[in-house]
């Protein structure tokens, strides 16, 4: 028990050290402390892999959290199959990322603040997936969301900086707002929410509805729904997904870890481990497939034109993990989950990899500013060449085996999981150009930068490259744990592993369909390369070309098809208006506190008026007393 | 015998008169002789009331009307004395410090 | 009477709680030396913390019963006792009431330079009556103590305030008299109507004819929401923070704007049961517009302490949400959110004056980058942002939670309507913190600049940290304040939801009855 | 009419005439001087009531000392423009109006007037046999001794407050 109440608590004290003592004892020593607890949590993460793959699955509570009522919560972790894969992506990642950060931060003012934010976010990362119940979850939920913050916002003193730290935590409450919602219908449909009982009940409720508005709708499909909200924001898919790309403000680290690698899977994660409501409502599926597709080639097209470095890899990220929830929403889980393991390795890889390209550059991050780096940099290089292989789909490397898998699952998922099998693949053949544009952009062709940059190019130091030579590792060969059944019997040693939690899909097609399938994604990953070749080896005049050809499109993929511009005007600019305008500068000043100073002021004129009454004169009174003696006296005589 | 009517009759005029002058006079200290006459005039009728009562009381009364009397023609004549110094008037219609 | 435990210990602890405060404003008031004054005020109020400790530690937890009770006759011709004691629902102010007026004395050690004997004497006075309000079980005691407070405060932001300070101190107490008054018209009625007692237990149990009820709930609503505020009763509370001091606005954001909701909870609800449940869609619409009104009016503000004002208003919706929802998780929420609101808006207020005695300035565009100027400020600053916002891990989540889990339990669209502000206030909250800390500093603040600004020094950390402590230790572990309210708040729970006129029909007949 | 009906008559008919002539004289000195006339009409008329100690105290006091206080006071400010002005405030005519109206009031009361009370024991001849000073005393002293003595107080108030109020300055 202890050992897995370790697993978090050891980055938790990392964290409270750290920020504690950093600022003025610990200073750049900061990673002697945050790296070993990190790399414990490993040790510890594997050593309970070992004890779920034994059969133990550990579901423990540690103490009451909060008692009201009938509602009662436990600060508890359950650590089963899909936990425990979670718990090994999450520490080996961060370990290999807190050991770059070594190099990448190093000199940097806030060295100690920033390993301190990591170790929080590993501690709340390792909360949220190990959680035992729904509330806890959504602790881990929000405390990611806070790391995030402050990791986006890491260097504050620019504005721009400041503003996406602000604009992910406020775009993510959106999300939260229907998260929690659902855990409170959760707890108010199975009066409980803790996992085991609530999914070992999840049937029982099939069926009631629940009004809203006047409506009735099906009660499971709300809850999924909310809980999907929750999942969108998360993980950054349409319509939320706006943050994500100006998240990368933050240092590339971060960006790899958090905004790549775990933090933004957090939503997959979760409805894949709420599988069994999800399975019980296929409204909520479809809803999540097709949210998913849509974002997959959403993204996929913005990141064709982008400029930015981190920005191509972002768009990417969010065009992925809108494959993850469309291989959530066909019902092929465990597929989800698979690529999201093998997600993590190589798109850390791709921003670590562009972190080592934009530290040798000296913080620039636009492409058109590279080029020819190649010969520079040839190990991150050859990493980033391997994980474009990964990414795209190449046969052999660990993207290869998930995204076939996803697709396959969607291709047999009816019609509508045809339609989003072509959405997956249209996104397969565009991630596959922009991948390659990148590195064509990156690494070929002739320098673009200043000489002063050029004269400083060099490969970055060991302890930027090792991790990226570890992660690279992991990016070929993460996807033999789910090799295909067509290429080899038990292959899926991954999904039978999650089948427990996840269960087993429900369809099964023929090989020859399998084989269609792969064929095509592996076509539409070359036709990718080809076209990114054509354009931007061969004849690098095309692309501007091609951008003049189609200008209002152009400007469309440039401008993000403008959804940051229409929140702007549609939601956040009208309501700070409204609130300035309306609320305080009419409601609370005009009407409210005119009531409230105008009735004292009635009074007061009324009384100024009144007043006048009192002449000064004495005998003015005196003929006043006199009236009123009279009139006693005449209600004496003549009244009674 | 004189019917004690008319010694009330009398003094309901002379009460009157008394306040006619208060109401009437702008010299504050014409004021206060208008008061005296009322005054008296209470006391006139106090007066007879013992008399045909065979009652001491009003008779008492009476002493102390006067005391009070004696008081007030004191201070009032020295807040006037006071006021005056302040503001050389006297005239009613000319005070009206107390005016809202 | 059956419902009450005579005090368990040797001493009446309750009244030297109360009265220990006066004891002490009436030794400042041989004194001269300002020095003097402030260690007499501080180690008066410590005294008072420390000797309510029992209270929380002898407090039996298994019972809705009047604890540490004391009740003797006081003017017997008139049925009025002497006659206090606590339960679930009052002990936590006591101890908060204590601790706050602690940590209100230290952050006026160096602020108040003008009539410190006078201001010292004043927070003392207003600490005995705040205790008063939360410990009387009589109506007379209590409205003397309800009343008696007003002065102190009054006198706080009228004397040692901004400005503006006339204005507010005024307006603050003719808001606050207008309702306490009608409530005064409504403790007279029930005094005659229950045969002429003024004990609020007996009161309590007795059943009031519905049409009695309603009108006797809105004269106690008139009273109490003025308090709380709750919108549209809401405006004099920004004026009079904005103007306070900082001691002045800690214990009104801290512990002023509780007796609303304690009210509701102590007299309304077991009072006047059938009301309450007609008043609960109400008073949920007000509670909601209050939440979200307060949360876009912070949006719009350029006024550090405005804003905090009017997060209260925000968040005292919340509570007022949490307590009609009639049920355990709202109720218990409520109260949490009430110490929560104290804690957090408390030390919020703390760190702005401290910031205040600083910079002299208030207007947020003045300030920017101030994580690099004052670093721990920052940090600490960051953590009452996101208790105010109502992160998990701290306080303000458990409450926030409790009360959506109660109103969404209840009526579900209010539920989501307040959610809502959960999201705005995420809003104006980061909006101020990267307007005030974030980007790029004045370098006027900075070491070297023209007014540097120090960062906090150790008589400062001290006052922040108990609540800095606190914030976490009920983020993580809020059954340590929710057990206290467990029986009483089920015992309320009864009273309200069993009464003679239980039934939705019936009410409506009744109430077409009344208009 | 009787001898006593007459000479009742003659001095009711000269206080009314006197008492005319206080409030409608231009010169308060003069009006004092025809309040002092008024006030030994006044004086008589106890007689009549068989008060002989009335009509002592209020000669020597009314006559003596408040109108005395008056003259000093007229003399005091000087008001010798006072005389060129009009006399009567534009309220005259209400004032006037009241003051009719009131008599008309309280004799219609009298005429009201219906069952007296008993007769109480000082009778004349009572009175006469111990004397009108000795009765007046005992009631004084022994009834009234409390009322007496606020009194005495109050003239006591009167004192002091006439000297601060008059004094010029209080240091």
């Amino acid at each position: 028990m202890l050992k897995y109440t370790l697993i978090p608590l050891l980055p938790l004290l990392s964290f409270i050290i750290n920020i504690l003592f950093g600022r003025n004892f610990i200073k750049d020593k900061a990673h002697w402390i945050a790296v070993p607890a990190v790399a414990g949590s490993f040790i510890l993460a594997v050593s309970a892999f070992m004890d779920v793959t034994a059969g133990n699955v550990v579901n423990i509570n540690i103490y009451d959290w909060i008692v009201s009522g009938d509602f009662h919560v436990s600060i508890g972790f359950l650590i089963d199959q899909l936990t425990s894969i979670m718990l090994i992506v999450v520490t080996s990642i961060s370990t290999l990322i807190f050991i770059y950060s070594i190099g990448y931060m190093h000199g940097d003012g806030g060295y100690y603040r920033f390993f301190a934010y990591l170790s929080l976010f590993v501690f709340s990362m390792l909360m949220l997936v190990m959680a035992n119940n729904f509330l806890l979850l959504y602790f881990g939920w929000e405390a990611v969301g806070l790391c995030s913050y402050f990791l986006i916002g890491f260097w504050f003193h620019k504005k721009s900086a400041a503003d996406a730290g602000k604009k992910a935590f406020i775009v993510n409450r959106f999300g939260d707002f229907g998260f929690g919602l659902g855990v409170i219908l959760i707890f108010l449909t199975y009066g409980s929410i803790d996992y085991v009982q609530v999914f070992s009940n999840a049937g029982s409720v099939v069926g009631q509805t629940i009004n809203i508005l006047g409506t009735d709708y099906d009660l499971i499909t709300v809850i999924c729904l909310l809980l999907f909200c929750g999942a969108v924001g998360k993980s950054a898919q349409l319509p939320l997904h706006v943050w994500l790309p100006d998240a990368m403000e933050g240092p590339t680290p971060v960006s790899a870890l958090i905004h790549a690698a775990t933090m933004v899977t957090a939503g997959v994660f979760m409805v894949a481990r709420c599988n069994p409501l999800f399975n019980l409502s296929h409204t909520a599926m479809n809803t999540v497939a097709i949210v998913g597709g849509l974002t997959a080639i959403f993204a996929a097209t913005i990141g064709l034109v982008q400029n930015d470095i981190k920005r191509v890899i972002a768009y990417s990220t969010v065009s992925q993990l809108g494959y993850m929830f469309l291989a959530l929403g066909v019902g092929a889980y465990s597929a989800g989950i698979f690529h999201l393991y093998t997600h993590a390795y190589f798109k850390a890889l791709l921003f670590l990899g562009s972190g080592s390209v934009i530290h040798a550059l000296h913080d620039e991050q636009n492409m058109q500013k590279m080029g020819g780096l190649k010969k520079y940099m040839p190990i991150t290089y050859a990493v980033f060449i391997i994980a474009t292989l990964s990414i795209t789909g190449i046969p052999g490397l660990a993207g290869f085996f998930s995204k076939d898998e996803i697709l396959y699952r969607a291709y047999l998922g009816g019609d509508t999981g045809k339609f989003l099998w072509l959405l997956g693949t249209v996104a397969a053949l565009l991630t596959s150009f922009y991948s390659w544009r990148l590195i064509f952009l990156t690494f070929h062709g002739k320098f673009r930068g200043t000489h002063e940059q050029e004269h400083h190019l060099h490969e970055s130091p060991k302890v930027i490259t090792v991790p990226l030579m570890f992660l690279a590792v992991g990016a070929i060969f993460a996807g033999y744990v789910g090799i295909p059944p067509l290429l080899m019997e038990h292959g899926d040693r991954i999904g039978e592993f999650l089948a427990p939690v996840l269960g087993h899909p429900h369809s099964e097609g023929s090989h020859a369909e399998e084989m269609m399938v792969m064929a095509g994604s592996v076509l539409v990953a070359l036709g990718g390369w080809f076209i990114a070749y054509r354009m931007y080896i061969k004849s690098p005049e095309l692309p501007k070309k091609v951008g003049e050809m189609f200008k209002p499109v152009y400007n469309l993929l440039f401008n993000k098809y403008y959804v940051d511009e229409l929140y702007s005007k549609t939601l956040v600019q009208p309501v700070i208006k409204a609130s300035d305008k309306v609320v305080l500068g009419f409601i609370d000043i005009k009407i409210i506190e005119g009531i409230v100073n105008g009735v004292p002021a009635l009074i007061g004129a009324f009384s100024r008026k009144f007043r006048q009454v009192q002449t000064g004169h004495l005998s003015n009174y005196g003929l006043a007393m006199a009236l009123g003696a009279l009139a006693i006296i005449g209600y004496m005589i003549f009244m009674k | 015998m004189v019917p004690l009517s008319w010694y009330i009759v009398l003094s309901a005029i002379v009460f009157s008169i008394g306040v006619f002058g208060f109401l009437a006079r702008r010299n504050l200290i014409i004021v206060f002789m208008s008061l005296e006459l009322m005054l008296n005039s209470v006391n006139i009728s106090l007066a007879a009331f013992s008399h045909y009562l065979q009652s001491m009381r009003g008779q008492i009364l009476v002493f102390f009307i006067i005391t009070v009397a004696a008081a007030e023609a004191a201070i009032g004549l020295a807040i006037l004395i006071a006021f005056y110094r302040n503001n050389p008037t006297i005239k009613v219609d000319e005070i009206n410090l107390l005016k809202g | 009477m059956e419902n009450i435990i005579l005090n368990q210990l040797s001493y009446p602890i309750l009244t030297y709680t109360v009265f220990l405060p006066v004891a002490g404003a009436l030794l400042l008031l041989f004194m001269r030396n300002a020095g003097l004054i402030r260690v007499t005020t501080l180690l008066t109020t410590v005294a008072t913390f420390v000797i309510s400790l029992p209270l929380l530690t002898n407090f039996d937890k298994t019972t809705y019963k009047m604890q540490f009770v004391e009740r003797h006759e006081w003017i017997p011709s008139w049925g009025i006792n002497y006659f206090i004691g606590i339960d679930g629902i009052s002990v936590l102010f006591i101890f908060l009431t204590t601790m706050l007026s602690v940590l209100s004395v230290l952050v006026s050690w160096k602020a108040i330079e003008n009539k410190a004997k006078e201001f010292h004497t004043a927070v003392l006075a207003l600490e005995a009556g705040m205790l008063g309000v939360f410990v009387a079980l009589d109506f007379f005691l209590f409205y003397i103590f309800w009343e008696a407070m007003l002065i102190p405060m009054f006198l706080l932001i009228g004397v040692w305030g901004g400005p503006q300070r006339v204005y507010a101190a005024i307006k603050f107490f003719l808001y606050t008299l207008v309702g306490s008054v009608l409530m005064l018209v409504g403790i007279v009625v029930l005094y005659f109507t229950a045969g002429g007692t003024l004990d609020i237990l007996t009161l309590s149990s007795l059943q009031y004819p519905l049409q009695l009820q309603f009108w006797l709930f809105l004269a106690f609503f008139a009273a109490f929401a003025v308090k709380v505020p709750m919108f549209p009763f809401h405006t004099w509370l920004p004026d009079a923070h904005t103007e306070a001091p900082t001691a002045g606005s800690v214990i009104l954001a801290g512990v002023l704007l509780k007796m609303g909701a304690y009210g509701f909870l102590r007299f309304s609800m077991p009072m006047f049961p059938d009301a309450t449940r007609m008043f609960v869609k109400p008073i949920f619409i007000l509670s909601v517009i209050g939440i979200i009104y307060g949360a876009l009016v912070c949006l719009a503000q350029k006024d550090l302490k405005r804003l905090i004002a009017y997060s209260s208003v925000s968040h005292m919706g919340f509570v007022t949400l949490g307590i009609f929802a009639l049920n355990a998780q709202g109720v218990e929420g409520g109260i949490l959110q009430m110490v929560n609101h104290g804690i957090v808006t408390g030390a919020l207020f703390l760190m702005i004056g401290m910031i205040y005695e600083r910079t002299h300035t208030r207007v947020i565009a003045d300030y920017g980058g101030f994580a690099t100027v004052v670093p721990w400020y920052a940090g600490l600053f960051i953590i009452l942002t996101f208790a105010s916002i109502g992160l998990p891990g701290t306080n303000g989540f458990i409450g926030e939670f409790l009360i959506l889990f109660g109103a969404f339990k209840a009526q579900k669209l209010y539920g989501v309507l307040a959610a809502t502000g959960v999201i705005l206030g995420a809003g104006y909250m980061l909006w101020l913190y990267q307007k005030v800390f974030w980007q790029t500093p004045d370098p006027d603040y900075g070491p070297s600049g023209r007014h540097p600004v120090r960062d906090l020094d150790l008589r400062e950390v001290v006052t922040l940290a108990p609540l800095i402590i606190l914030i976490f230790w009920i983020g993580f572990y809020p059954n340590v304040l929710l057990s206290y309210m467990h029986a009483s708040v089920e015992h309320l729970l009864q009273d309200v939801n069993m009464s003679a006129y239980a039934g939705k029909e019936t009410l409506i007949a009744q109430l077409k009855e009344i208009f | 009419m009787t001898i006593q009906q007459a000479f009742f008559s003659y001095f009711a008919g000269a206080i009314v005439a006197l008492s005319l002539l206080v409030v409608t004289r231009k010169n308060p000195v003069h009006s004092v001087l025809w309040m002092l006339l008024l006030f030994v009409h006044i004086a008589s008329l106890y007689l009549f009531l068989n008060a002989e100690f009335l009509a002592a105290i209020q000669i020597i006091i009314y006559a003596g000392a408040i109108l005395v206080l008056f003259l000093f006071v007229i003399m005091l400010l000087n008001l010798r423009k006072e005389e060129t002005e009009k006399r009567f405030q534009g309220q005259w005519p209400f004032g006037l109006a009241i003051g009719v109206v009131l008599a008309v009031f309280v004799v219609l009361i009298v005429g009201k007037i219906g069952v007296l009370p008993e007769l109480g024991q000082y009778s004349v001849e009572a009175v006469k046999s111990e004397g009108h000073i000795m009765t007046v005393g005992k009631v004084l002293y022994t009834e009234f001794l409390l009322p007496f003595e606020i009194a005495s107080v109050i003239l006591l108030v009167a004192i002091v407050g006439a000297v601060v109020l008059a004094k010029r300055s209080l240091e």
